[in-house]
């Protein structure tokens, strides 16, 4: 075990959205002093721009963000120099939402409607996978792009579904707003499951001693909610607590406290590869990027 | 045919009274002319006349009347000491300015009657710009703004003219010709005719006004006997000069 | 000759940009997914040139509708403001705060009123226009000269008439500036609403190569868009300058 | 009498339009993310002053500074193209095409050149109103009558002194039409910077807002952000009427 | 003191050549009228000795240059046949215009010596505007405004003065007056004079020329005798206002 070292080292930390649940780890780790405690000064931003994250990292403006798995893997394969450098959500959050007394029963009813969604930049590869069984495809449907707005757009129904929007939280933002959703969760539906939510860093110069500590207090962090998820809310929420206490975080928390990766740091290299040869089958990547380049080898 | 009458008129701009108590009555069918020292208020007279001082920093006295009851608003020509011209308009525009304001079509162009843009072209030939019909006002030099003006005013062809220094820009025959083309044109019009020249006054009035004094106040009016345009050589006209530029020099001795 | 030269410059200008960009890039080492070299966004507006063009057409056609709207409205708006004084106390704050409440903040929600449909866009493109259109022509208006006015008001001219013959001219190099400033304006309005919400068009295109990485289609469709709006800037300033000849003279 | 009724009318004006509001809201049972009723961001704005007020200053410092800068530059520019008529043909084009592309879509250079800090925000300000002001003062200044120029020439006037004696008040009009935009489209400016990154401002607030579904936070943003610029709309066109009296009496 | 001469000059407007091979002496020390037809040429003509038409579509010829080798250029007074007064400005600092724009600080509002101010005021009181010192130029009557950009020219102090008309506005015995008064402030100095009035040009001329014709010529001079300003009754200058009417006249049946 490491010891507390006497020169913190200070990272940068960006997130990819404002801060919701699915942080945290990082938010219980940054209030009950387990990054002080590793040797880590850690400074949390928001982003106001959702693609912004990894062209700072990129640019070493700052030093980690919270990404998406499948959206690393385009990034490495357009040759930014950006490495996984750790695991916030193993698992997928994301998936195809409709609201549950709409007209849409089953995905075969897709066809011919439109879903609002919030650019990633594999959502053909998705709805191809997803819609294959019912005979059509992603150009069958209309495809939106709805920036912030994912669940308002589909409450005034200017979307019949959304794509983007997490089982966590989207889901219960509809329910608190008296509509209530439906996911058709991907990974059920063809896609191989990935890590919604990972951490990443400039696969050149990442500072890797700074990133092993970060990890383990964001560790520490997911094991406080994991034993303690009531007491781990309210550190949550005490954090911030004019922005972060209210009904849907509550909800949320709920539905989130047992999604965060327990090994932060472990990775599961065939799920990258796995995902990279989708993303090349249906022509969303050019080539499948060096996954040497793109993992970090942490230890 | 009828006499226009100003009612005790009084006009001040904030403080300074220009005139008070004025009473001044232009005779149908004939010329008016009114002399004056240069800032007495003349030009605020015709303006009153004109119905033009409604702006809110003017204080008005008085009423201007017609002796046929009908209001004068609507049946003027006035011509202004600047001359106004659109500059974006070329000559011929601005002559038929009046005409196309007054059509009521919501057309791009109102296009004028072939019998108005005949009379327009007359027009210019009497004050001899027919060759500048399609230039644009910049491009002419001050007298021949001066003529184009004149010529938007004769075209309005209105029973009552005004007109503030209409050949003061002009060269001495030029002048002279024109004067006999307006008195000709304007003949059984009323019209008030404003002047720094006290022969001219003499050739076109049929009533000569001197304004002076601060607030302004009216001399009696000096009637030149005979028809207008009068010729120059007349000894009467000579003698009745004499008269007037003593009563002007006699102004600046008061002031 | 001189004329041949005259539009020459400007594309002497653009090449010179295209210099310094590259120079840039080269020079302080910008790394290529920040800004990509010139060469290899002029490889993807070949490659991609179908694809650009088709969204193009989406956005020229809104900004086109939007800056149509936009300044019948601001003229509209304008007239109303000079003819209806006893308005104007209550039109005036009305009319700022439609413009004190920014659009792109406003964007999001227009989306949802407005649908991700052209509508929202034109209708952010209006906005957006509106008011430099409104604020100049009605300066430009209210600053006729009054012994036009006065002449007019002789020559017992109707208000329409009155507006047409005398106003209307005497306002148009007012409006001139506030068009020239609306018509380079136009692109904002009509991208922030694709970037905010929609499923076409060179805003749309450059969000989705942004997400995915693609800087050089990025800068393509940014390319396109900036040819797109001093195009339509050069075409406006012709137009105006053929409409105010009597202004050329003062130069 | 008259002049304290003529402050009433635009709070007259506020109020009908917040009453229409709240009878739209209530009346069509709109529901309350897509916008609330004015009651709930009344209390919003009253429970959340303090944050309110906080990020308000962000705005308005950035504002201002965006404002000062942008002007400075708008009419330096305008000058450069009065003065330099031989580099107008190389500069016109530039300048559109700073303009013709979309601020927001420099942002990712912008971020990496001047952080996340207030500058950025200055800067994307400042290239906003720049155009507007600079538009409209080089129309200003080009329209000078040319009989004072000839004047002044023939009286031997240095350049400098041309400009601050002739050429610059005979363009105060014109400048005041593009500065009362300037003023006018600040906030949007500042806003956008906002959005494109920073961790203050009323700006970032709204889009937090947004995004969280926080509507009526949004509103209460967005209504202090209007009470901001039209605050400085006013304060600016007392200024403007104060500097051009000879302009007043036209009416 | 140098004379002023024009060498062949020609000038067109486009098509419009407005005159050509013209030659012209401005004697040092003396005042040369010039009296013509409305549009023949007068104020172009002037203008191009005040150095003023380099604008893209007038073509030039010719040359105007001072006996003394210096060029002309930084040695005029100009006054032009619109006032040009800057609306902006008081009637005191559009008077002092001249002034302020060649002094070469770079301050906020060039301060100007007293005795600057003094002369503007003395100026000012010559033509009788003492107490409008502090008007816009938009509350003041059109003889008043051509009075204030009188002044303005006179207060520049100028060997060359070059003047379009500049009593044309003005009332009789107020011409008379400040006609005197030019002629005692100029003494010395080299005076362009346009005017409309044949009178005025043999009062005030030491050479009396007239332009006429397309493309314009300029007639042989006439000198009256005598010093100016010479009185009216003077019988020689009768006769010469014959003369020159007669040329006048004479223009007219060749136009
Ligand atoms: N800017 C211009 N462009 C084209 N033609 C012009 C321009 N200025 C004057 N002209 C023409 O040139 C001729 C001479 O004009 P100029 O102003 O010199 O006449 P002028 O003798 O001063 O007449 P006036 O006594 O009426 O002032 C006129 O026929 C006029 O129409
Ligand atoms: N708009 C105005 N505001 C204030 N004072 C004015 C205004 N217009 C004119 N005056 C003043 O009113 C007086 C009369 O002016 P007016 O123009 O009627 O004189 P005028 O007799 O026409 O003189 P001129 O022969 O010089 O044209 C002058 O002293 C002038 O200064
Ligand atoms: C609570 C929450 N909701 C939505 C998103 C946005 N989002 C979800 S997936 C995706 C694209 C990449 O897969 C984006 C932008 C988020 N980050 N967090
Ligand atoms: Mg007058
Ligand atoms: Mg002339």
């Amino acid at each position: 075990k490491e010891l507390p070292k006497e020169q913190p080292k200070e990272l940068t930390l960006m997130l990819e959205w404002f801060i919701n649940p699915d942080h945290g780890p990082i938010i219980v780790a940054q209030q009950k002093g387990y990054f002080e405690q590793e040797g880590v000064k850690v400074t949390i931003q928001e982003p106001a721009d959702p693609d912004l994250p990894p062209k700072l990292v990129a640019a070493n403006d700052v030093d980690l963000a919270v990404y998406y798995q499948p959206s690393l893997i385009q990034a490495a394969s357009e040759g930014l120099p950006l490495a996984w450098a750790g695991t916030l959500v193993a698992t997928p959050l994301d998936g195809l939402i409709v609201l549950k007394d709409g007209p849409i029963k089953s995905l075969a009813d897709m066809k011919g409607k439109s879903i609002g969604f919030s650019v990633n930049g594999s959502e053909k590869a998705i709805l191809d996978t997803m819609f294959k069984p019912y005979g059509f495809g992603a150009e069958d449907v209309k495809t939106v792009n709805v920036g912030w707005n994912l669940s308002s757009s589909l409450m005034t129904g200017r979307v019949d579904a959304l794509l983007g929007a997490y089982r966590n939280f989207e889901l219960n933002s509809l329910e608190l707003h008296k509509n209530s959703g439906k996911m058709f969760f991907i990974e059920e539906h063809g896609v191989p499951p990935y890590d919604e939510l990972i951490f990443i860093a400039n696969s050149k110069t990442a500072d890797k001693e700074a990133i092993r500590r970060f990890l383990r207090a964001v560790e520490r962090g997911a094991q406080f909610i994991a034993n303690n998820p009531e007491e781990g809310w309210k550190v949550f929420r005490d954090s911030k607590p004019e922005a972060l206490d209210n009904d849907l975080n509550r909800m949320a928390w709920i539905d989130t406290a047992d999604r965060f990766a327990l090994r932060p740091a472990a990775v599961d290299k065939g799920r990258y590869q796995r995902y990279a040869e989708f993303l090349k089958e249906f022509g969303e990547i050019k080539q499948v990027p060096d996954l040497k380049t793109m993992m970090l080898e942490l230890y | 045919m009828f006499d226009v009458h100003l009612h005790k008129v009084g006009l001040a701009y904030g403080d300074l009274q220009v005139f008070q108590q004025l009473d001044l009555s232009l005779k149908a069918g004939q010329w008016t002319c009114l002399l004056g020292g240069s800032g007495v208020g003349k030009t605020t007279l015709l303006r009153m006349v004109a119905g033009l001082v409604d702006q809110s920093d003017i204080r008005v006295e008085g009423r201007v009347t017609c002796d046929d009851g009908q209001p004068l608003a609507g049946r003027i020509a006035w011509m202004s000491q600047q001359d106004s011209l659109l500059p974006w308009a070329t000559v011929l525009d601005n002559i038929t300015i009046g005409e196309r304001l007054r059509t009521r079509k919501f057309l791009r162009r109102s296009r004028l009657s072939s019998e108005a843009l005949d009379r327009a072209h007359h027009m210019l030939e009497l004050v001899g710009l027919d060759e500048k019909a399609r230039v644009l006002p910049q491009n002419l030099s001050g007298g021949q703004r001066q003529r184009v003006a004149l010529a938007r005013t004769l075209f309005e062809d209105r029973p009552v003219v005004l007109m503030d220094e209409p050949f003061g820009a002009l060269d001495a025959i030029t002048r002279l010709n024109l004067q006999d083309m307006a008195c000709d044109l304007l003949a059984g019009k009323t019209v008030m005719l404003i002047t720094h020249d006290p022969l001219e006054a003499l050739r076109l009035g049929h009533a000569v006004y001197h304004l002076r004094g601060h607030p302004a106040q009216l001399t009696d009016a000096i009637t030149p006997p005979g028809k207008i345009p009068r010729s120059l050589d007349n000894a009467e006209l000579m003698t009745l000069q004499g008269v007037l530029l003593d009563r002007l020099r006699h102004e600046e001795s008061v002031a | 000759m001189s004329k041949r030269f005259a539009v020459l410059k400007p594309l002497l200008v653009f090449i010179g940009i295209l210099l310094l960009w590259q120079g840039l890039v080269v020079g302080l080492e910008v790394p290529s997914f920040i800004i990509p070299d010139p060469v290899s966004v002029f490889k993807r507006m070949v490659s991609d040139a179908g694809l650009l063009w088709e969204h193009a057409l989406v956005t020229m056609a809104e900004m086109l509708m939007g800056l149509t709207l936009g300044v019948l409205f601001g003229v509209l708006m304008a007239l109303t403001l000079v003819y209806f004084v006893s308005l104007r106390p209550w039109l005036l704050p009305l009319l700022l705060v439609t413009q004190a409440i920014p659009v792109f903040a406003l964007a999001p929600v227009l989306m949802l009123w407005f649908g991700y449909g052209m509508a929202s866009k034109v209708i952010m493109t209006v906005l957006i226009i509106f008011f430099p259109v409104a604020t100049c022509c009605y300066d430009g208006l209210r600053q006729t000269h009054q012994g036009w006015l006065d002449l007019a008001q002789t020559m017992g001219g109707g208000s329409w008439a009155v507006l047409r013959l005398v106003r209307w001219p005497s306002a148009l190099p007012a409006l001139a500036s506030g068009l020239r400033v609306a018509v380079v304006v136009a692109p904002i309005g009509a991208v922030v609403g694709e970037w905010v919400g929609s499923s076409a068009g060179l805003g749309y295109l450059m969000l989705q190569a942004n997400a995915r990485l693609w800087v050089d289609l990025m800068f393509a469709a940014l390319t396109v868009l900036a040819i797109c709006s001093v195009g339509l800037y050069y075409f406006t300033d012709l137009l105006l300058k053929r409409l105010i000849p009597w202004q050329t003279s003062h130069h």
